[in-house]
């Protein structure tokens, strides 16, 4: 037995959502001149109506849902000079519950992997609250190209962490939905029908390089030569780290004058030169191919290590978004076929 | 405290000692009472300190655990976070969250020789762990402390040296680098790691705490090696650059170890397969 | 055409007039071109040429990472040589220790990027070496031609204008990849990445990402060449080229001038002129 | 002089401090009054008045922005005002290209001398200002976390 529903349905659902006063996310065209004078720039964004959402004619999003649980600008509180006193005013939590509609498996899993790092032995309320507003509706992938590799990180385009609901495509109009949590059940109550139809599992990338030969490449210690020459065409910048849907890295500021204002926190990311620059001069990590290689064994060693799950779900976006189409896959496949 | 990981507590400036012409070191209390008598910490642990406007900096906590009336730290005067707490007067507000860190492992010190090894602005984290030694002095066996600095007015808490010179068992030697030294100086003069080297310290049934720039550490490493000291006797404090202090930004992060949580006290064990720990 | 840069690389390499040439390549068939750095004469059939050799090669040769390879060779299309010379005005390289391989380029891009269609520079200027012939002849474009997309744009009313930049702006994230790509923006700290004072908020907010684009932008007044990078790299789509046109435009009309053309013109920001006109002063 | 209906509009003036700052030194001392809409900011010349003031100024709230210094051949710096001319005339467009109202942004040289010319261009920019009324649409951009 399967549970369905058909593409006018799911508009009208979203419709309904926002009318309920919740948020609603999903992947949008921009309307972007894509400048390599490809199709439309699909991003997800907050819809205002249903008729906004797209969900297909395209791979993926260029950037990740980690937007909505971990947004790239939050306050974390005010302060406030009065003379001499202070008062500090914590930043009020978001509470309007966020519905993320059609987000790719490998995003969704993302969500899963940073429930780790926000919440060892000190827990972050920011991440948690948006966390606890947010279902996630996946949409299973039909197709892939070259950049996707989740089939060799472990996850697949029916991955279900993460997700709430999974929406598995039967053809262009219906789509097979599975309720894998009990926020998935409450927003999909009844708006589906059940039907013998199965959706056949759609078929994932080919497995692009073995996990375990870069397993043992990345124990093989930090110092290894071949980093430079693998890293070198790297110019630095943040484009892979802030449309990866695992990359959590944050810099917290402060914005407003000395009377009064608030400390922020902003995404940041591990290649560029100020991540690790210490204010002596001394930078731990001052050349780039020491901070690609830190990217690689913190995605593939570090964060394994420590929470049991690779910090990569195979989306590709590194590589998708790179200016010299690097991310992580070109490297993996050179350190793999390395052995 | 509202479970916002990120807020500190309000602190109150209480004395401002200035230690040489860039650094001063700072003593506070928590204006909130409760917070006050239920705040405590382990010596070596770090602090996040802010001054309001201007941004948060970590500081290791450089008073002793024993000391509850109030809470010290030194900084020097480098960034924007540093200038502005620099123009902080008595009976300000800053702010202070912590603490953070694993700090010094005080049970595998028990009994032991202790050797400290500090070098110009790395003073704090030094002074605080030579205060608790002496105020426990019986646990522990002789005391060696080696500091170095640029020249004799970079010196940080330089009248507590002799002071410690006082207590028995207890061997101080300074040094200032080559042309740093002035008339009526009686230290050596030389750099840190030859020093050591000069000084003879006994190695047997020691640890040694070393704690200073990092090329500091890098040479003076191999030297207490020579020693005879194993490697999981050496300690050092990486006081890397960190943003959070919570194991979540990513800043600390020193190879595997998230510098906040599992640091920044290491052994030079744990430190000498990692090419960007010093 | 191929042949012929891979032998030029062969041999230069092989005579040890350079120790690395940077040029387009495809570690592997079947991989997208990329820039690559070849050290080794054998290595030179890595090297690639087609309509999908994007990038500005140029930005290498102020990275140490690359720098540390020793005498350099690199292959330019005629929009990335320009930026070449303004380098070189600026006293950023040492044009002598640098071998130039200019390759003629028909435009790069399937459709053509925008750039090409105005392009008057499809054979390299002042290289050492030009490869292969271009086809399509040089546009012999008139400054309203060459700005056509920009006059299009202007002739919007400026809410319109201010509108269409509020929504395209609020999806930079910072993440910095125009100015990680540009040859010309290769200050030691960038002006972001100075905090005392913050004169540019580093949040990912409207307010931030306007003060951003605006510095970027007007930072490249009369020294962008055009060559479209930061378009092409902004994850986000947003459409960069329309502010650098603003300044090459206001560069041309006003100083006749176009970076990276005239090896013999002064650079217009940094040198001055009695007879600038000043209507719009009181 | 100004009832509270009247919309007061806040402006920035940039000034250098060799010429146009003494001008406006002179109008106050020969008693000639001026609209106190006026806040004026003196940099040591307009050549290092950065394009980045005028943004900040609109950041921070206000409706229109003077940037004004010594005539061409007067700089006490020889080619200040020469390079600030120049950076003017490149600047304009971009604002022009951001939608950025370009009747709020004035510029002007103001001798040492011109008390009177001081008085006159800013009664002048503030009357235009009160017309053209708040400046929300930065402030817009601005508030927007």
């Amino acid at each position: 037995m399967s549970e369905l529903l058909d593409k006018t349905d799911l508009n009208r659902l979203v419709d309904a959502w926002l009318s309920e006063g919740r948020r609603v996310a999903g992947p949008q065209c921009v309307n972007a001149k894509d400048s390599r004078g490809q199709a439309d720039r699909i991003q997800y964004a907050w819809l205002t109506k249903a008729e906004e959402l797209r969900l297909d004619g395209f791979i993926r999003p260029t950037n990740s849902i980690k937007e909505f649980v971990f947004p790239r600008h939050e306050k974390l509180y005010g302060y406030q000079f009065k003379g001499k006193r202070l008062e500090l005013t914590p930043a009020e939590l978001p509470t309007t519950e966020q519905v993320v509609i059609g987000a790719r498996p490998c995003d969704a899993a993302a969500l899963k992997i940073l429930d780790a790092v926000f919440n060892w032995d000190v827990k972050d309320e920011f991440y948690n609250r948006r966390r606890e507003l947010t279902t996630v509706v996946t949409l299973a992938c039909k197709e892939h190209d070259d950049f996707c590799f989740c089939t060799s990180v472990g996850s697949g385009p029916c991955d279900e962490r993460g997700s709430d609901v999974l929406l598995i495509p039967i053809d262009g109009e219906r789509y097979e939905v599975r309720c894998l949590t009990e926020k998935g059940k409450k927003l999909l109550a009844g708006a589906t029908t059940a039907s013998s139809e199965e959706a056949t599992a759609p078929q994932g990338p080919p497995v692009r390089f073995n996990l375990d030969a870069l397993g043992e490449f990345l124990a093989g210690g930090y110092d290894r030569p071949e980093w430079p020459e693998i890293t070198r065409r790297c110019l630095g910048c943040g484009a892979c780290a802030y449309t990866c849907p695992t990359c959590h890295c944050f810099d917290i500021v402060d914005e407003g004058s000395a009377s009064g204002g608030a400390r922020v926190r902003n995404w940041d990311a591990c290649q560029f030169t100020m991540f690790t620059a210490h204010a002596s001069g001394h930078n731990p990590r001052s050349d780039q191919s020491q901070r690609q290689r830190q990217r690689i064994h913190h995605k593939f060693q570090i964060y394994p290590d420590k929470f049991g799950e690779l910090l990569c779900t195979g989306c590709g976006n590194c590589s998708r978004n790179c200016p010299v189409d690097m991310g992580v896959l070109p490297v993996l496949k050179t350190i793999a076929a390395k052995k | 405290m509202s479970d916002n990981i990120y807020q500190p507590n309000l602190m109150e400036v209480l004395q401002i000692r200035q230690q040489t012409a860039d650094v001063k070191s700072v003593r506070l209390r928590f204006r909130d009472e409760e917070r006050a008598k239920a705040f405590s910490f382990r010596v070596g642990q770090f602090g996040i300190f802010s001054a309001f406007g201007a941004g948060e900096s970590t500081f290791n906590i450089c008073s002793s655990s024993d000391w509850t009336d109030f809470l010290e730290f030194c900084f020097r005067k480098t960034g924007r976070v540093t200038e502005a707490l620099w123009g902080i007067e008595e009976g300000d507000t800053i702010g202070f969250r912590g603490p953070y860190g694993n700090g010094y492992p005080w049970e595998k010190w028990k009994g032991k020789n202790l050797i400290f090894i500090g070098g110009g602005i790395a003073m704090p984290p030094i002074r605080c762990a030579i205060w608790y030694a002496l105020e426990n002095r019986e646990q522990f066996g002789d005391v060696t402390i080696v500091y170095g600095a640029r020249t004799v007015g970079d010196m940080v808490f330089a009248n507590e040296l002799d002071r410690w010179a006082e207590f028995e068992r207890v061997r101080v030697v300074t040094c200032v680098d080559p042309g740093g030294e002035t008339p009526d100086f009686k230290g050596e003069i030389g750099f840190v790691p030859t020093v050591v080297e000069r000084a003879q310290i006994p190695s047997e049934k020691s640890v040694a705490l070393v704690v200073g720039p990092p090329i500091m550490i890098q040479f003076t490493l191999p030297v207490l090696a020579k020693m005879g000291l194993a490697d999981g006797d050496i300690y050092t404090s990486l006081e890397n650059r960190m943003k959070c202090g919570v194991g979540k930004c990513g800043h600390c992060q020193i190879n595997q170890y998230y510098c906040c949580q599992e640091g920044p006290v290491f052994t030079y064990e744990q430190v000498k397969p990692l090419p960007e720990a010093l | 055409m191929l042949d012929e840069l891979r032998q030029t690389c062969r041999r230069l390499l092989q005579d040890g007039t350079v120790q690395a040439v940077i040029g387009y390549g495809r570690p592997s068939p079947e991989d997208p071109v990329v820039p690559v750095f070849i050290t080794k004469p054998e290595d030179v059939d890595q090297l690639a040429w087609d309509d999908q050799c994007f990038a500005n090669l140029v930005k290498y040769l102020l990275r140490k990472e690359v720098l540390s390879l020793g005498k350099l060779a690199v292959c330019v299309k005629g929009c990335d040589q320009r930026a070449l010379l303004v380098l070189e005005k600026e006293s950023q390289i040492d044009r002598s220790q640098i071998v130039v391989i200019g390759l003629a380029c028909d435009g790069v891009g399937k459709p053509r990027l925008a750039k090409c269609a105005s392009c008057d520079v499809h054979t390299p200027r002042q290289s050492d070496f030009v490869i292969g012939k271009a086809n399509t002849p040089d546009a012999a474009a008139t400054v309203a031609e060459r700005y056509a997309e920009l006059d299009a744009f202007l002739a919007k009313p400026p809410e319109e204008r201010m509108a269409y930049w509020k929504k395209e702006l609020s999806r930079c994230v910072k993440c910095y990849a125009c100015r990680q790509v540009c040859p010309m923006c290769y200050c030691r700290q960038c002006i972001v990445d100075k905090n005392r004072p913050v004169s540019i908020s580093t949040s990912a907010t409207l307010k931030g990402n306007f003060a951003w684009h605006i510095t970027r932008a007007f930072h490249l007044a009369g020294r962008c060449v055009g060559c479209d990078e930061c378009t092409r790299a902004c994850p986000a789509g947003i459409d960069l080229r329309l502010l650098n046109l603003s300044l090459a435009k206001a560069a041309e009309e006003n100083f006749d001038y176009r970076s990276g053309m005239d090896p013999e013109k002064e650079p217009i920001i940094g040198a001055y002129s009695q007879q600038d006109h000043e209507e719009f002063i009181r | 002089m100004s009832d509270t209906n009247v919309f007061q509009p806040k402006i920035i003036a940039y000034v250098c401090n060799w010429c146009t700052y003494l001008g406006a030194d002179l109008a106050g001392t020969n008693r000639l009054e001026y609209p106190a809409n006026v806040r004026i900011i003196r940099l040591p010349c307009t050549g290092r008045i950065d394009f980045n003031l005028i943004v900040k100024a609109f950041e921070r709230g206000a409706d229109a922005v003077l940037v004004s210094g010594c005539h061409p051949g007067d700089c006490h710096y020889t080619a200040g005002n020469y390079h600030a001319r120049r950076r003017w005339i490149l600047f304009r467009q971009l604002l022009e290209t951001l939608g950025i109202d370009a009747r709020r942004v004035h510029f002007s040289w103001i001798s040492a001398a011109e008390g009177k010319k001081w008085q006159q261009v800013i009664t002048e920019i503030t009357d235009k200002t009160r017309e053209l009324g708040p400046y929300t649409a930065y402030r817009e951009i601005c508030q927007e976390c």
